[in-house]
């Protein structure tokens, strides 16, 4: 079965039905609220036609559509989409994540339902364009897009700080991205000025027939570069997130937590890594020092956080300190547990906001010291809060330990002062998820608890897939993984192409200054 | 059976899942049901797989099977598969066996409780998680089972999830294994590097071909055994990550006694012997196995000698004896390691579930000082429970004191003779601080409160404690010593560590052998008469002592200040980091002060502009004029 | 003049013609009748907008011996100086209602100026530009002052006026300079004398004091002072449209100047104005971070946006000309929607025009919040709105150009100008209303509005068309 | 031809600091219109170098404006006077920042 436009259908489908939402002046919110999610919902469904029909062994672009867009003279613009191994899983996620999101906000959210419901959906294209597009006019479109109705979400249905929240994530976010802007502007003109397409441009590069200067590259692949790490975010650049995640609703935060910070990776991988090789082996040292570091400073800030969400928030620093060390392996399975660990700290640290949310909604508060012996009236509850937990320290099993030991084999056959200094923090994991687990769910009965009920049918049909998946992954991974094989290898061959031949460059180019050559296999 | 190996392993999980999601709707005689036939199932399952093994040639005795492809990227692939040798059997048979009989215990010892379904759920995975463990055919899915016995202790140590203590040990055993599963992954990454495989069975042969990428007594070989050892030491609590055990005591008994006595604990030990090609080859590596098994084993009795929580008193012992096991493995003595950790496994199950009786027929007392005279009060508990603090005592002809006296043999004749004088000392000590519970508990006059009228416990608990105390008595003719007749044991195992690389050891007779083997006896006699001296002829003395030695006695009461070293040394200086230094100063303090220094500094210069936006024309005017002066000079200035 | 060129000269004729007859109307006619003064001043638009259609196509002509030209750069500009009158007269019409200044002067005045900006875009000649620019100049003085009862409008009026004749009297001296220089005010005598080997001593002078005079008109930094305070007291759809269509005037005399006569001073003209775009862009964005009223957080802004505008000339290059051409009708859309927002919510007196007086404005009227949230995130530079397309032919032009550290600045400049005009999202959408009660806006701005909305998600996501006539207009030039 | 120039520059300098410096609004229009009329004399004397009549013109066009400039002012200054009784540039200071 072919599926003329997929793609296009799969992105724009949520924002045709947010049109839809806001050209229904009569309808009541629960109404509204049942055309936005089967409207998801049928995006979710759409995207599964992408997992099945996928081609595993090809790496390169399927589902590709491409139509002219603007056109003049001397070049055009395209809106051109397309998927491959990388951003597969990130489609679904998406669509995954974005049904579940609004599952979330079904009681929480009472006021200007309206605006809320097409917020998210224009959110959700926003984020399936960006992981569909492959021409950089349309991808930089998609990726600013999303952040108005980001914006306001956590600027209208946010906490008590969400005004300063909001400004500064669209401040910080788009500092970043608007040089990426210039980035993009200069590399169109040094391509030769008749193109934006990606796969056209890695073309020409992987031809000859497009050259970088060691000085141009480098500032390209910051250019680049800066705006991912903002958003993903990396070390030091994450300051906007845990303020951005305390105030945002829960279906925020989940999107934000779920979908959002992928983008930056992604974009790594998707642009910085083909584009610019040569820049992205020489920098690779130094942003796998900056991983490790935000691996660790994560870990230990998030320890002695008093608030669940901002907990969250910086583990996610942590968590995605390590995706960043994975994709700067450039080793295969590095790479390859690096994407899976982006859809595993999507559905774990997504969920996590969503049990989160659920505390919130019931005690309006989200101090961990608040609670305490919330298992007693709540056992389910404390027990899908567990296997999130679980999943998000990697137990094996469960879908974050896949992710993990893949990035720590690779970086590990990279460095091993980096690969070891990144499995500490699987240790310091364990200390702040436990730490809030215990705090929250453990201990003797409290009384301000009484009134707190299990959670309903709703919350279970909310969490049940979530933790479906996480087991899915951490038991079978390999229908996940084999279908990113032939994308990876395409891009690491694209990066190895930059070194010098022979290979040993690579491996002491990536050795962190001041350490000796170590040996890899 | 083998191609029902799958089966082993899954049928606990079935039952887990059963027990976990529908057991709060359940009676709680159909969860006494489920789980007990899922773990009797297990058994059953074993011992078939076991005889079946039994059936094959020696050389044969390997089974593999691989049932799909869990990992896979890149060149890093593992399976999910499992291997089925001789030392996997022993250890699934000790597991299901141990863990059959203390399923059945639990249905009397836990019957008073609300959270009866969770105990049972989190105890059939804690089979399953067992299992996998043992069963594994990688590293990775070991390492899968190894941490999932982990949480499986965390759940059920935290099992009275109310009590603070409780759930402070559950994460403090939980996050001092994650310290060593560190270790153990970062080994495993490192055999990965080395060998470009983590099948045990590529990875062992090349190891035993002598490979070029790691020879004999080469660094990597030392830091990859180093490194599996750190995880070892972590699950098994050897020196320096033993301070979870004790505290793991917060757990019911039925908990201590399968995973903090026979099965989980043992894994390490499990873990090393399994890993015997590599250690056997790195010879620093295990020289550091061997130290730090042996100072555990000695540290630990001395502890053990002055507690006075009946179960702490059980858990320092297990500490202690899991050191005798690492010790063995540190002289090269596997076979003798994995036979210790068998007996051990009956009796400590039985000292555990013994203790159990006690506390259950005391209601919940648990100090050995309010305690005592239950000998005629408990007749079965007592009895089962001599027997095994005779075999762990290493009295002749009970189990511990063939695979005691194994090891001490095996470090005279690997030529440790320090080791030997040290693990006799233990042995002693370890006879003394048994008998010392021994005649505290049961002789004596009643030191516990009134109106309280303790009784024998109901049959479903004493019948697993005569199991185990038979058990106790006789395992250890599997593995007679030489001068007895053929150590079957050890043949048994051998094809499993027919890799292990094997120094000359030196010829020694019988007769040298049989004269430790009554030296040790002797040892331990003395120690029990010792205790026999202090507790019962004349219970005085142990005060008087304590007086005289006080700081030791301190010492050795507050566990050689471990925690307090830990809470000083590492914890408070990380919190204090964290909170004070990274969270405040750093992140609040310089990052985002930066960030939002931006915008402030920009909008200082917007105040800036305000000002010099004072509405005047004239001022105006004169900014203007003086633009134009700027125009009109930079314009003659910079002209190319 | 043979009649062929009076044809050409039509549209302005009807313009004037307009402007005469309102004037004399207005004794004449009495309160019921005022809203015909408006529909003489929009047909008089209309039939010269379709006046201007029956040029377009006949190729480049020029009248008067090459004084007026007549060409593609001069109808894209007529067209779009009709356009912002036309607007304009809409937008004023319940304003000045409301405000008892609904004259016929009003609509007079803003006819004369437009062709005084017309003027500005189709002369090829300094005198003739100074004229243009005095007629749009007297008639502004005029408008911004036309609250006479108004401190605020009347203060207004003297410091456009004082500082105004001030700028334009350093304009004229330019003007002599360059005449004594090149011997001619005509551009292209200009170029040629500029061309002939040396570089006339005074004509480097010269230059410099044509860019003060423009540049005042821009409202470049440093002569960017008279406009906060000018656009803040000026009747709102006055200050509506002095911040379009005088800008643009400005824009499209530069231009015109800087490539028709002056290419032989590039480099030097080139350096200069890239000192100026930074300086704008940053002193305008910086100083609306802190403002508090919402007509002068625009007049700030409009000094920013004047600043992107100005990387188009930096990059003098075919790209950068279509871009500012391009960007010009986003940046009058725009501002006209901005502005015609404030206008409609400022109340009796003008006076409601601080943050505050746009709390929950969202609640109160859903469609004007929208419309000025769409009319801000363009300004802002937000895709999928005509305001990124802008910019990023904007700064594509500078970095092809090799600008790329002015291109930096410029969406650095970006990021600030993001806080302010979201500050008034936040104001719209995230606070409560303090007193409630619904908002309402009379019909032709409602409709005006809705265009706008139309025209700005158009530009931004269709513009090839837009660029394409842009493109095709800047072949006038040369 | 020099000296022409020298008196206009002159002329016009003394404008642009009349203008700064003079606290009248009627006084700082004359230091415009001085201004003007320094450029009108640059005209004359350009013209005059030049041997073209132009610039004669141009003088002629430029007092029109400057007349039709002056009418303007004075009506705005009459305004002014009206709401507020001074003629003192620094009083009309009511917006800035």
């Amino acid at each position: 079965m072919d599926v003329p436009f997929i793609l296009s259908w799969i992105t724009y489908l949520p924002a045709a039905v947010a049109l839809v939402l806001l050209a229904l002046p009569r309808a009541s919110n629960r109404t509204l609220r049942w055309i936005a999610l089967s409207g998801s919902l049928a995006a979710f469904l759409l995207s599964l036609h992408l997992g099945f029909h996928f081609d595993a062994s090809s790496s390169r672009m399927q589902f590709e559509e491409s139509v002219s867009w603007i056109r003049f003279p001397a070049f055009e613009i395209r809106h051109h989409l397309g998927v491959d191994g990388i951003s597969l899983f990130l489609v679904m996620l998406t669509t995954f994540l974005t049904p579940l999101a609004l599952l979330s906000s079904w009681k929480s959210v009472t006021m200007r339902v309206r605006p809320f419901l097409a917020c998210v959906l224009l959110l959700e294209t926003g984020m399936t364009g960006v992981f569909c597009a492959l021409d950089l006019v349309l991808f930089y479109v998609f990726w600013e897009v999303m952040l108005i109705p980001m914006y306001f979400l956590i600027g209208i249905w946010g906490g008590e700080r969400r005004l300063y929240a909001a400004i500064k994530f669209i401040l910080y976010t788009m500092a970043g991205s608007l040089l990426m802007l210039v980035g993009i502007l200069y590399l169109f003109f040094a391509a030769g000025g008749d193109t934006f397409s990606l796969v056209e441009i890695v073309a020409r590069l992987e031809r000859g027939a497009l050259a970088w200067s060691s000085r141009e590259e480098f500032w390209l692949f910051l250019a680049f570069g800066l705006a991912f790490a903002i958003k993903i975010p990396l070390f030091p650049f994450h300051t906007w997130l845990p303020d951005a995640h305390v105030e945002a609703p829960t279906a925020g935060s989940v999107i934000l937590a779920g979908v959002l910070l992928k983008m930056g990776t992604y974009g790594l991988v998707r642009f910085c890594l083909p584009l610019f090789p040569g820049a992205a082996l020489a920098l690779a040292p130094w942003i796998s020092v900056l991983a490790v570091v935000g691996i660790l400073y994560g870990a230990l800030v998030a320890m002695v956080q008093p608030d669940m969400k901002k907990l969250v928030a910086y583990s996610s620093v942590s968590h995605m300190g390590l995706v960043v060390l994975g994709i700067f392996t450039f080793t295969p399975h590095g790479m390859t547990g690096a994407l899976i660990q982006m859809v595993n700290h999507g559905l774990s640290t997504g969920a996590l906001f969503l049990l989160v949310g659920m505390l919130y909604d019931r005690r309006h508060t989200r101090r961990i010291a608040d609670f305490g012996g919330v298992a007693h009236t709540s056992p389910v509850f404390a027990a899908a809060f567990l296997v999130v937990t679980l999943a998000a320290i990697a137990l094996p099993g469960l879908n974050g330990f896949v992710g993990e030991i893949l990035i720590l084999a690779g970086s590990f056959a990279r460095n091993k002062v980096f690969g070891t200094l990144a499995a500490l923090g699987m240790i310091l994991g364990a200390v702040y998820m436990l730490r809030m687990y215990q705090r929250i769910f453990w201990g003797p009965k409290n009384p301000a608890n009484a009134g707190l009920g299990d959670i309903g049918t709703r919350e279970r049909i909310l969490l049940l897939p979530i933790v479906g998946l996480m087991l899915w992954i951490g038991v079978y991974s390999a229908p996940f993984l084999r279908r990113m094989d032939a994308s990876v290898a395409g891009i690491l061959e694209r990066v190895e192409s930059a070194g010098t031949p022979g290979g040993s460059y690579r491996v002491q180019f990536i050795d962190p200054p001041g350490t000796p050559g170590e040996e890899t296999k | 059976m083998t191609e029902l190996l799958w089966l082993l392993p899954l049928v606990p999980l079935a039952g887990a899942a059963l027990c976990g999601l529908a057991g709060r709707r359940l009676p709680k005689r159909a969860v006494t049901i489920v789980a007990c036939s899922a773990s009797g199932a297990a058994f059953v399952l074993a011992l078939a797989a076991f005889f079946e093994l039994l059936a094959l040639a020696p050389g044969d005795r390997r089974i593999e099977r691989e049932f799909f492809t869990w990992i896979a990227a890149g060149d890093f692939t593992a399976s999910a598969g499992f291997l089925l040798d001789p030392l996997s059997a022993v250890m699934a048979l000790v597991v299901t066996g141990v863990g059959f009989l203390i399923h059945v215990y639990s249905t009397g010892y836990m019957r008073a409780e609300a959270g009866y379904y969770r105990f049972f759920a989190y105890m059939n995975l804690f089979l399953f998680s067992m299992l996998v463990l043992v069963l594994a055919g990688n590293f990775l899915l070991m390492f899968v089972g190894w941490e999932g016995v982990g949480l499986c202790s965390y759940l059920l140590i935290g099992y009275y999830f109310d009590r603070p203590a409780a759930a402070d040990a559950g994460k403090k055993a939980f996050i001092v294994n994650r310290v060593g599963d560190v270790g153990f992954i970062l080994g495993i990454l490192l055999v990965f590097l080395t060998f470009g495989s983590l099948e045990f069975g590529p990875v062992f042969g090349e190891i035993a071909a002598d490979s070029a990428f790691a020879p004999p007594g080469s660094g990597v070989l030392t830091a990859t055994a180093l490194l599996l050892f750190v995880g070892a030491a972590g699950k098994s609590a050897q020196i320096p990550l033993h301070v979870w055990l004790p505290d793991a005591m917060e757990g019911p008994t039925p908990v201590s006694a399968l995973i903090h006595a026979a099965t989980m604990v043992t894994a390490g030990v499990y873990m090393v012997v399994r890993c015997a090609p590599i250690f056997s080859r790195a010879p620093a590596a295990l020289d550091a196995v061997l130290v730090v098994g042996i100072a555990t084993a000695l540290m630990a009795a001395t502890i053990g000698l002055v507690q006075t929580d009946i179960k702490r008193v059980l858990a320092y012992s297990t500490v202690s004896q899991l050191g005798f096991m690492f010790a063995a493995a540190g002289v090269g003595a596997f076979s003798a390691a994995i036979f210790h950790l068998m007996t051990h496994a009956f009796f400590k199950a039985l000292l555990f579930l013994g203790a159990g009786s006690v506390i259950h027929a005391l209601s919940g007392e648990q100090d050995l000082r309010r305690m005592g005279g239950l000998r005629r009060r408990l007749p079965i508990t007592f009895w089962t429970m001599l027997t095994a603090a005779l075999a762990i005592s290493g009295i002749f002809p009970l189990a511990g004191f063939f695979s005691k006296d194994e090891i001490l043999w095996s470090a005279w004749a690997g030529g440790h003779p320090v080791v030997w004088i040290v693990g006799l000392l233990t042995a002693g000590l370890t006879a003394l601080y048994m008998f010392r519970l021994i005649f505290l508990a049961f002789f004596g006059e009643a030191r516990y409160a009134q109106g309280v009228h303790p009784h024998e416990s109901p049959r479903s608990m004493t019948a697993p404690l005569v199991a185990l105390a038979l058990l106790s008595a006789v395992a250890g003719f599997i593995g007679l010593p030489a001068w007895l007749g053929a150590n079957r044991f050890a043949r048994f195992l051998e094809p499993s560590l027919s890799l292990v690389r094997r120094g000359d050891a030196p010829h020694l007779s019988h007769a040298l052998e049989f004269g430790f083997a009554a030296l040790s006896v002797a040892v331990a006699l003395a120690g029990i008469f010792a205790a026999y001296r202090l507790y019962v002829v004349r219970p005085g003395t142990a005060g008087r002592i304590v007086a005289r030695w006080g700081a030791l006695y301190r010492l050795l009461r507050d566990k050689y200040r471990f925690d307090e070293f830990y809470d000083r040394a590492v914890i408070r200086p990380v919190l204090r980091l964290s909170e004070r230094t990274l969270w405040q100063r750093v992140d609040v303090g310089v990052i985002d002060r930066a960030v939002n220094g931006v915008g402030a500094s920009m909008a200082g210069l917007g105040g800036v502009l305000r000002g010099m936006q004072n509405g005047l024309i004239r001022s105006y005017a004169a900014w203007i004029l003086a633009g134009t002066a700027a125009v009109l000079l930079y314009l003659s200035l910079f002209r190319n | 003049m043979n009649p062929d060129e009076l044809f050409l000269l039509v549209p302005q004729s009807i313009l004037l013609g307009a402007a005469v007859l309102l004037m004399l109307m207005e004794p004449f006619s009495r309160q019921a009748g005022r809203r015909r003064l408006r529909m003489v001043a929009v047909a008089a638009v209309a039939v010269a907008a379709y006046a201007l259609r029956l040029q377009w196509g006949l190729g480049p002509r020029s009248i008067g011996g090459g004084m007026i030209r007549v060409d593609g750069f001069s109808l894209f500009f007529q067209w779009l100086f009709l356009v912002i009158t036309g607007l304009s007269a809409v937008l004023a019409a319940d304003f000045n209602q409301r405000e008892g200044i609904d004259r016929g002067e009003y609509y007079a005045l803003l006819l004369t100026a437009c062709s005084g900006m017309s003027l500005m875009a189709m002369s090829a000649d300094l005198i003739l530009t100074f004229i243009g620019i005095e007629i749009l100049s007297l008639s502004t003085y005029i408008l911004a002052g036309f609250k006479r009862r108004d401190i605020a409008s009347g203060e207004s009026s003297l410091k456009y006026f004082l500082l105004g004749s001030f700028a334009t009297a350093i304009l004229l001296y330019g003007i002599a300079l360059v005449y004594g220089a090149a011997g001619s005010t005509q551009y292209q005598a200009i170029r040629a004398a500029a061309a002939a080997g040396e570089v006339p001593a005074l004509l480097l002078p010269g230059l410099g004091l044509l860019l003060v005079g423009l540049g005042f008109k821009i409202g470049l930094v440093p002569f960017h002072s008279w406009i906060p305070d000018v656009y803040q007291g000026a009747p709102s759809p006055v200050t509506a449209f002095m911040s379009v269509g005088p800008k643009a005037a400005a824009i499209a005399a530069l231009l015109r100047l800087l490539v028709e006569a002056l290419p032989g001073l590039a480099p030097d003209w080139t350096r200069l104005l890239w000192l100026m775009a930074v300086l704008t862009m940053t002193l305008g964005n910086a100083a609306a971070l802190v403002q508090s009223n919402v007509k002068r957080m625009l007049a700030y802004s409009a000094i920013a946006q004047a600043g992107y505008i100005l990387v188009g000339v930096v990059a003098n290059t075919r790209e950068g000309f279509t871009a500012i051409l391009f960007y010009l009708v986003v940046y009058t859309v725009m501002n006209l929607m901005a502005f015609g927002v404030v206008l409609s919510l400022s109340g009796p007196g003008d006076r409601r025009v601080h943050l505050e007086d746009y709390a929950g404005l969202a609640r109160r009227a859903p469609f004007v919040a929208a419309a000025l949230g769409v009319a801000l995130l363009a300004l802002a530079g937000i895709p999928l709105t005509g305001g990124f397309m802008g910019k990023f032919f904007l700064f594509g032009s500078a970095v092809k150009a090799g600008f790329v550290g002015l291109a930096v600045i410029a969406v650095l400049n970006s990021v600030l100008s993001v806080y302010y005009y979201f500050r008034l999202l936040v104001y719209m959408y995230m606070k409560d209303a303090p007193q409630g009660g619904a908002e309402s806006i009379s019909r032709p701005v409602g409709a005006i509005l809705a265009i706008g909305v139309f025209l700005i998600l158009w530009l931004g996501v269709g513009p090839d068309r837009f660029l394409a006539l842009a493109g095709h207009s800047i072949l006038g030039l040369k | 031809m020099n000296h022409y120039l020298t008196l206009s520059l002159l002329l016009f300098l003394v404008g642009t600091v009349g203008f700064i410096v003079k606290k009248n609004v009627l006084a700082m229009f004359l230091c415009v219109e001085l201004m003007l009329n320094a450029a009108n004399l640059a005209f004359v004397a350009f013209a005059r170098d030049l041997g073209q009549l132009q610039g004669q013109v141009f003088v002629f066009l430029v007092m029109v404006v400057a007349a039709a400039e002056a009418a303007v002012g004075l009506a705005i200054m009459i305004v002014l006077y009206r709401c507020r009784g001074t003629l003192n540039p620094d009083e009309a200071d009511t917006m800035k920042g």
